[in-house]
């Protein structure tokens, strides 16, 4: 029972689909189909990113109106880790990012060879 | 000073701005970017000189008003300034090659640009690794974007590809980097070095997560195919600045980030540096996409920068001066390639002969090939020297032996296709327009590789010494290059007058190296001579002989093993424009320099083995070779070997020298193989006389050059082009050189030696009357002449004195060799060998025959009527030389003397006794003048004795002969020329079965089929690219973390 | 089937390295490391109620920085690579019918969601929320006026302004951060004592400043997308 | 520590319906609802976040990752969907 | 000895030399055409030959190289005689050394070449196909046999450690057991066969191709400059019989004793032709590499363990 703790499962389920991703970009010819693949193994990296800064039992790390109205607090006994959930704020802007990117690709492969099978776009080789 | 932070401010700051000044126009924005790029580069300028010249210590800068590890902070350290000043500097000439590209795409493509190299400074300053996270994206984000600068579906297919490979990538990174924080605490890279992250339990797959993912930025071979697809389909000035600019970003991210990784990466990144330098420099020998080999060379080269940063422990201090060479020749070499392929527009290596319709783009071309494949005075040449030299100086032979292939096969790939640029067929090709701001960048980054290459040089202590005055004159000769060709000519040659005058002092009393000097200097001026027969301004011809001497000259004078060797590339470079002038030369050129290039790594290996355990570089170490000597001389004797043209290693040189230009072809012969033999000859003192150990070496030796002898005049025999005949002839007698050297006595060199000097003064008289007469002719083969003593008396003098000297016929000088010859071998004993020699010299009684006869008699062809005697600027060489043979066959004892006291030093037993001019040797003796006297005056009397009794004969017609009772009317039919041998070939054929070539054809094509076959990895399927990156990631981990 | 046996093989492989990984993890008790410093110093620091935007803006804004400009970048690139000019905004005509239901709610809701947006980056520094999250829901706004009146004419010029002052702003406020305070993107640009009260709107120096304007540019840059999206479904 | 308890089984839940979704969103022959189940994903991912006191992330995931995302998805589908009529 | 009485030896010498080597051509033929039971010609021919060409009168000339052609011919002939050693006489200053002194063995196989070679471009000015065929198969075969020479040469220089022939004879003086004949067996083997090429009789004498249109650079001559090669062709066949005798059969101490030996020697080959019929150039090579050039590998190869 040791390991069944927040922590642990969401870490597994972050390592879980970024395999399933995995297995998606890798195993699929559609070109949106590896994107949705891609759109996966970030949500598992992000899972993956947020489940390392979690604290067992602590809350989230901000300093509620109450007690701020008392001024500067040392909050470090009761609040999760702040860094990874700054660290995944990054991430997903970037993965959106990316995706978009990867999509508006899509959009103009289509458009030049009206096929989203990946293994016709190899012009270049060897 | 600027801080560093203004490096984004700027381009930030001039990046979002551009959102509303788009409606000053495109010429504005773009004119925008480029001034900020000049700005950013001009910090990071200020901070490398301040770095360089003055005292500055590393800074850092703190952003957000708070220390590490809370914050992000930069360093601003020497590196980081010249890396920085790298790119920039890179981007801005990029921005000004691309300006109508870029402006053609719109503002939004300018921006994108700027914030890409934005992107690259901040992941070389950067000190916190998720903070290199997200610049690397910056960055790739926007390569991804501006391979869309080249339309087409094709630039689609390599951008999607990119996005998808550098996706994976990223997410390992990413992974690596949240692992990483999880287990130290700190996402500082210096933080982490402290906290020994590989050390902590589980952080070892931290570190290789983030390792290999900034190892696949640098792909690595074989996950590398989206790298390949970038370099190929996106525009060719963005190929030139990904190459230059980002390549250099991520591999100092990885010299950074390694750090954390700790020393027990060192040997994996080692390793796959290794394999990508191999693996892609093979792949490259197929390609003929110009672009896509490129892709496959600038991979490679970072393939073998990666190799030099796994090493860093063990090159020590040296590793910043060796990674500079290599990283800027790269960096201007491969962006000048990609910036030439982006003007010339050709995509087959074959289109590139249109480069010649503007002929300085052969000199910038050749530039930067000669840069990357490591030639003199290149950075890239003193840092793999010095690599080459710690390499082996800590015992990595095998690392060295990598890095010798993989740069052999790039020579490989990048002379073939210089080779197409020089001499393919251009005449249906379309010729090219240059605009101004393209032409520029190449320019600018071909002349600092020039500077470059001389402060590389003065960096070390050894490279200081190196004398650049020859090289100076080659600069002055190409500078005045559109001058006539009796000015040029008159300038050389008073150039090397000059030369020769100061140079004197400095070799007087060293009788070796002043007969080789002299070989080199009066024969190349003998054979400039000849140059003044000539019209026009023959481009592009005085600075590569000049640049040949200077490279003979440079092995002459060298005082370290680092200047001969210099010299030697220098007169390998030479020698090779020399050689591929010839009209059907290309193919030959280029074996020539890929043997040539084999032997000087050869060379290179067995100066470094010397090197090993002696504190100098002085040229006597290779007297007193400690480590592993066998291998050391081997290695150093199959280098000179190359060039001497023995047996196996001999191909290259019928064609080089047979297709040579008429004055080229004496050149390279009689002058230009004597340096190989000068190298075999510091090898063989090296090896030393007294107690010999090494008599295997020196037996294997003989029989090479006896069998190099016997193979060279057989050949010859068969021949049907007067200079291939030659060309042949030429390897034969080199045969008789290297044998008489390995033999290792006092007569064996007396001998050999007598054969350098004849050789280089009966050949240079062939070559030079038969590329005379070939010029007035039109033809080679020697079937398609004949009669022409009737038209060339004077050439048909110097060729019969030529081969009567050659074929070693008493009274002439070449009789000297065979007797000193025969002693030689009955006192060593080798008498096979020696028979196989002598019976070489039977044969060349065929050949020489041969040349004569149907060339000069027989009959004359009725289209060589009217030919015209040769030049006279032909003749005053030949009889200059054909004066200095006359004297050695009168006066022996004047040059065998000397040659004899000089091989004393080394060889002081069996020396020949002089009485007058009689030779006495142990076995029997010989007398010179007095036997050219008995036969001259025997020859004179029968003459007389013939002119007195034949007052009245009468010349007759030339048909007037009898012929099976018919009289010939047509010169051809009677002229016995074609395939004359036939009887000896059916008799010998088996000889004559080409081993040799069907060994290099196999292994060529060995080559060939493992390139072809493991290319098809590449398929062009993006995802595919991607299966190959998860395969690398996991094979590594398997490797490195184990099961 | 081979390929995907071989891929399943591959996937077994990456999930033992995970698994190792995995192994080695054990859920964290107590904070370590900088978070330490974070969760007890931080709110003293920067000023700021939320520990996440005092990281976010201030300790670690560089990378935000960075992140702003990806998604300029990506906006950027989408635009020149769709090949959309300024000018095709106005061309063609979309005649797709629009429900009535989605025209009205539109109205109606559009000012809320652009309200409630603003409020959730002016207020990132104390309650969930910032930058991001108000750009991104500013974007939702603008992607339900498009969807509601495709034939919207959005004034990109706006669009654009928005982007490029509030992009130039944010790095001015981070040089202003280098010149008047610690560094670049230094909040207390207002000095040490400037920080204001904790715990109120004007508080915690430049971070409500900075968020703003990363709020304004993300809001700007994914409306942009969005919006070089939908333009991209009227060409052939 | 119910709290606990309760989180740990919507963790679980959580866990086991967004890996079926996301070969829902990997296999499913049809785009849309591939697209559909990978931002329910996203979603699942939020309420994940939020039991790991991360309010700020499950706010940026819910709008970006599985709303604007998805929205683009849907744009390029259409897109191309048009185009093949 | 000074060199007036040196000189005047030397012509005496080559004379007797000029005149045996007519004689014994003449021999030659008539043993020849005895056997094939003809008459033959009379031992008096070859003089009358000589004189005949000599004196006659009109000669034509095809240019320079043609001119001088005979003049290397016979040159190469003289020359061979003055660098020999002719009769042993227990000094190497004797009166019938000529001019050995000035070179050895080596000398004599090189030069050996340049009446060859002078005659092959003498001849191959005239533009005669046949004469440019006849110099290539005498070269190709010349080759063949030289290798079997040579090694046996090496083999014998090794043996008695010198290349002087005027030392080599003295060492096989005392005795027919002394010989290299019998001390060099392998030696003298090769010789013995290598020697039937050098000499140029039937079975290889394609290069003259006597039974046929005469081919060969003797074709183009004619009148004086055929008496030159004659003469040239009566001292080369003498003097090529005395290098073998000095080499392998012990030299000679008189006059007497060097024809008899020449004879013998010279009839040997004439002996093998009358035997076999005419080889094919490749067939000659080929045979020399066979046996002979296998004897003079052994002849080396015993000396070098």
């Amino acid at each position: 029972m040791e390991y069944i703790d927040l922590g642990h499962i969401s870490l597994l389920i972050g390592f879980l689909l970024i395999l399933v991703g995995f297995w998606g970009v890798l195993t699929q010819k559609n070109i949106i189909k590896i994107i949705v693949g891609f759109s996966i193994l970030n949500t598992g990296i992000n899972i993956l990113i947020v489940s390392l800064g979690y604290v067992k039992g602590k809350t989230a790390p901000i300093i509620d109106n109450a007690v701020a109205q008392t001024g500067y607090h040392d909050v470090s006994a009761s609040v999760v880790d702040p860094v990874p959930q700054a660290l995944v704020l990054t991430a997903i802007v970037i993965g959106f990012g990316v995706t978009a990117l990867m999509l508006a690709y899509a959009m103009k492969l289509y458009k030049a060879k009206k096929t989203l099978e990946i293994n016709k776009f190899n012009d270049l080789k060897w | 000073m600027v801080t560093p932070i203004f490096i984004v401010a700027t381009a930030l700051g001039a990046g979002f701005a551009i959102g509303v000044l788009n409606k000053f126009g495109k010429n504005f924005t773009g004119g925008l970017v480029l001034a900020a790029i000049t700005f950013m580069t001009f910090i990071s300028y200020q901070w490398f000189s301040a770095f360089q010249f003055g005292d500055q210590t590393p800074e850092y800068v703190y952003t957000a008003g708070f220390m590490p590890p809370l914050s992000i902070n930069l360093l601003m350290g020497h590196y980081e300034a010249f890396v920085t000043l790298l790119i920039n500097f890179a981007g801005l000439l990029g921005g000004i090659y691309m300006f109508n590209s870029l402006k053609n795409r719109g503002s939004n493509a300018q921006v994108v640009y700027l914030i890409m190299l934005m992107g690259l400074n901040v992941m070389v300053m950067t000190r916190d690794i998720f903070n290199l996270f997200v610049f690397m994206e910056v960055s790739s984000i926007a390569i991804a974007g501006l391979i869309l600068l080249e339309k087409g579906t094709r630039s689609m297919g390599a951008g999607f590809k990119y996005i998808l490979a550098t996706s994976i990538i990223s997410g390992f990174l990413l992974i690596g980097i949240i692992f990483a924080y999880y287990f130290t605490g700190t996402l500082n890279l210096d933080g982490m070095i402290d906290a020994n992250l590989s050390g902590i339990k589980g952080g070892a797959v931290a570190v290789f997560m983030i390792m290999i993912a900034i190892i696949l930025e640098l792909k690595p071979f074989p996950a590398n195919g989206w790298g390949l697809d970038l370099y190929e389909g996106s525009n060719a000035g963005f190929s030139a600045v990904v190459s230059a600019a980002s390549a250099t970003a991520s591999f100092f991210v990885l010299s950074k980030v390694m750090d954390i990784a700790g020393p027990e990466w060192y040997y994996y990144i080692s390793l796959i540096g290794a394999v990508t330098f191999v693996g892609s420099n093979l792949l490259g020998i197929k390609q003929e996409n110009t672009r896509r080999m490129l892709g496959y060379s600038s991979i490679g080269q970072l393939g073998l920068l990666m190799l030099i940063l796994g090493f860093r422990d063990i090159l020590g201090d040296q590793t910043p001066y060796i990674v500079f060479g290599i990283l800027i020749s790269h960096y201007m070499a491969k962006a000048g390639l990609f910036w030439i392929s982006g003007i010339v527009k050709s995509k087959g290596l074959k289109g590139w002969a249109v480069i010649r319709k503007k002929p300085f783009f052969l000199f910038l071309m050749g530039t930067f090939i000669f840069a990357l494949i490591g030639f003199p005075p290149f950075p890239s040449f003193f840092a793999k020297w010095t690599l080459v030299m710690e390499l082996v100086k800590t015992g990595n032979m095998a690392w060295v032996v990598a890095i010798l292939f993989g740069s052999m096969m790039e020579a490989v790939y990048l002379f073939r296709w210089f080779g197409y640029a020089i001499k393919g067929e251009n005449e249906h090709l379309e010729d090219f327009k240059i605009e101004i701001h393209k032409i520029v960048p190449v320019w600018m980054v071909a002349i600092g590789l020039y500077v470059m290459g001389y402060f590389t040089a003065q960096f070390t202590e050894v490279g200081a010494e190196i004398n650049f005055i020859p090289l100076a004159f080659v600069g002055l000769l190409l500078a005045l290059d559109f001058l006539p060709v009796f000015v040029k000519n008159t300038i050389a040659i008073a150039g090397m007058l000059a030369y020769s005058y100061f140079i004197y002092p400095d070799l007087e009393g060293d009788t070796l190296r002043l007969i080789f000097e002299g070989i080199f200097m009066l024969g190349g001026i003998l054979a400039l001579i000849a140059g003044y027969a000539y019209k026009g301004t023959r481009a592009g011809f005085y600075p590569v002989a000049i640049l040949m001497y200077a490279g003979l000259t440079g092995i002459i004078e060298a005082k370290t093993t680092l200047e001969f060797f210099y010299g030697w590339e220098l007169m390998t470079a030479g020698s090779y424009f020399l050689i591929i002038r010839g009209k059907r030369s290309m193919p030959h050129g280029l074996s020539y320099m890929l043997f040539s290039i084999g032997g000087a790594y050869a060379l290179l290996a067995g100066l470094g083995i010397a090197h090993v355990g002696q504190d100098s570089f002085a040229m006597d170490i290779i007297n007193n070779i400690q480590y592993i000597p066998y291998w050391a001389y081997g290695l150093l004797i199959a280098g000179f070997l190359t060039k001497t043209a023995a047996v196996g290693l001999h191909i290259w040189l019928p064609g080089a020298h047979g297709e040579a230009e008429s004055d080229v072809s004496p050149m390279v012969s009689a002058i230009l193989l004597k340096a190989g033999v000068f190298g075999v000859v510091l090898a063989l003192i090296g090896m030393g006389a007294e107690n010999n150990q090494y008599t295997e070496l020196a037996y294997a030796l003989g029989w090479l050059g006896a069998i190099t002898a016997f193979v060279g005049n057989l050949m010859a025999i068969f021949q049907e082009d007067a200079k291939r005949l030659l060309a042949y002839s030429s390897i034969g007698q080199l045969g008789y050189i290297v044998f008489g050297l390995a033999m290792m006595t006092h007569l064996g060199w007396l001998a050999g030696f007598s054969y350098v000097i004849n050789h280089f003064l009966y050949k240079a008289v062939l070559f030079l009357t038969i590329g005379a007469v070939v010029m007035r002719v039109g033809t080679h083969n020697m079937y398609e002449m004949g009669g022409l003593i009737k038209r060339m008396p004077l050439a048909f003098v110097a060729v019969m004195i030529g081969i009567i000297a050659l074929s070693g016929v008493p009274p002439l000088s070449g009789f000297t060799g065979k007797w000193l010859f025969y002693n030689a071998v009955l006192e060593k004993g080798w008498y096979l060998q020696g028979a196989l020699f002598s019976f070489s010299g039977i044969l060349a009684f065929m050949y020489l025959w041969r040349l004569i006869h149907t060339v000069f008699l027989g009959q004359l062809k009725d289209n060589h009527r009217n030919v015209k005697e040769i030049s006279i600027w032909f003749l005053i060489p030949i009889y200059t030389l054909i004066a200095g043979l006359m004297v050695y066959a009168a006066k022996p004892e004047w040059i065998l003397q000397p040659l004899g006291n000089m091989i004393a030093q080394f060889f002081p037993d069996g020396q020949l006794i002089w009485d007058g001019g009689t030779a006495i040797s142990k076995y029997g003796q010989w007398s010179g003048s007095l036997i050219g006297m008995t036969i001259g005056a025997t020859f004179m009397t029968v003459l007389i004795w013939l002119m007195l009794s034949t007052r009245k004969a009468h010349k007759v017609k030339q048909f007037d002969i009898t012929y099976s009772g018919e009289r010939p009317e047509r010169p051809e039919t009677t002229h016995v020329a074609y395939n004359a041998f036939e009887g000896l070939y059916k008799a010998m054929w088996v000889a004559t079965i080409p081993l040799v070539e069907t060994f290099w054809d196999r292994v060529t094509n060995i080559l060939h089929d493992t390139a072809g076959f493991t290319r098809r990895l590449y398929s062009g399927n993006g995802q595919a690219y991607m299966l190959h990156i998860v395969f690398f990631i996991l094979i590594t981990y398997l490797v490195i973390i184990g099961g | 089937m081979l390929r995907n046996i071989l891929i399943a093989l591959v996937i077994l492989v990456m999930g033992y390295m995970f698994y190792n990984t995995y192994s080695n993890y054990e859920t964290r008790t107590e904070l370590a490391g900088i978070s330490q410093h974070f969760a007890a110093q931080g709110a003293q620091e920067v000023g700021a109620a939320n520990l996440v935007t005092a990281i976010v803006v201030t300790y670690r804004g560089f990378d935000t920085l960075g992140e702003v400009t990806i998604l300029f970048l990506t906006a950027s690139i989408i635009a020149f690579f769709l090949k959309l000019k300024d000018e095709d905004y106005d061309s063609s005509i979309d005649h797709r019918e629009t429900s009535e239901l989605l025209v009205t709610a539109s109205q109606v809701l559009i000012p809320i969601i652009f309200l409630f947006g603003i409020y959730v980056f002016m207020n990132g520094h104390l309650t969930p929320g910032g930058g991001f999250q108000g750009g991104a829901i500013i974007a939702t706004g603008v992607a339900l006026m498009i969807m509601a009146n495709p034939n919207v004419r959005l004034n990109y010029h706006v669009i654009h302004w928005v982007e490029s002052v509030s992009g130039v702003s944010f790095v001015v406020i981070g040089i202003l951060g280098m010149v008047l305070a610690g560094g670049f993107l230094d909040n207390k640009i207002f000095g040490q004592d400037g920080l204001g009260e904790f715990g109120t709107l004007f508080s915690a120096g430049a971070i409500p400043i900075i968020y703003s304007f990363v709020g304004l540019k993300v809001g700007a840059e994914i409306s942009n997308i969005l919006n070089k999206y939908q333009k991209s479904q009227k060409e052939a | 520590m119910n709290n606990q308890i309760l989180f740990v089984g919507i963790a679980i839940v959580i866990g086991i319906v967004s890996i079926v979704l996301s070969f829902v969103a990997i296999h499913n022959k049809k785009l849309s609802i591939a697209i559909i189940a990978a931002g329910v994903v996203s979603l699942f991912a939020s309420v994940l976040y939020l039991l790991m006191a991360a309010p700020d992330v499950a706010m940026t995931e819910a709008s970006i990752g599985s709303g604007l995302s998805t929205l683009i998805f849907f744009y390029v589908l259409n897109k191309i969907k048009r185009s093949d009529a | 000895m000074n060199i007036y009485a040196k000189l005047a030896y030397t012509i005496l010498g080559f004379l007797i030399v000029l005149n045996w080597g007519f004689l014994m051509g003449a021999t030659m033929r008539k043993i020849g055409a005895r056997m094939a039971g003809r008459h033959g010609i009379p031992f008096k021919q070859p003089w009358i030959n000589l004189f005949k060409s000599i004196s006659t009168r009109t000669v034509i000339t095809h240019g320079i190289m043609y001119y001088i052609g005979p003049v290397f011919r016979l040159t190469g002939g003289i020359g061979l005689f003055l660098f020999m050693p002719m009769v042993f006489t227990g000094s190497p200053d004797g009166p019938w050394t000529n001019f050995s002194f000035e070179g050895d063995l080596i000398l004599i196989m090189y030069f050996n070449v340049f009446g060859m070679l002078g005659m092959a471009l003498g001849a191959g000015e005239g533009g005669h196909p046949y004469a440019a065929m006849g110099i290539t198969r005498g070269l190709a075969q010349h080759a063949a046999v030289e290798l079997p020479l040579t090694l046996a040469f090496l083999s014998i220089a090794i043996q008695f450690d010198t290349f002087s022939i005027y030392k080599i004879v003295e060492a096989q003086q005392g005795g027919i057991m002394h010989w290299v004949l019998f001390t060099n067996p392998f030696a003298a083997a090769a010789i013995i066969l290598a020697m039937l090429g050098a000499l140029g009789h039937s079975p290889f004498n394609l290069v003259k191709a006597p039974n046929e249109i005469l081919i060969g650079p003797a074709t183009e001559y004619e009148g004086t400059y055929l008496g030159f090669m004659m003469s040239a062709g009566a001292t080369l066949h003498v003097m090529e019989a005395v290098l073998f005798m000095n080499l392998v059969f012990g030299g000679a101490t008189s006059w007497l004793e060097l024809i008899v030996k020449s004879f013998l020697i010279y009839f040997w080959s004439v002996f093998v032709g009358m035997v076999f019929p005419r080889f094919k150039i490749e067939q000659s090579v080929t045979w020399f590499f066979k046996v002979p050039l296998l004897l003079g590998v052994l002849a080396v190869i015993i000396f070098m363990f």
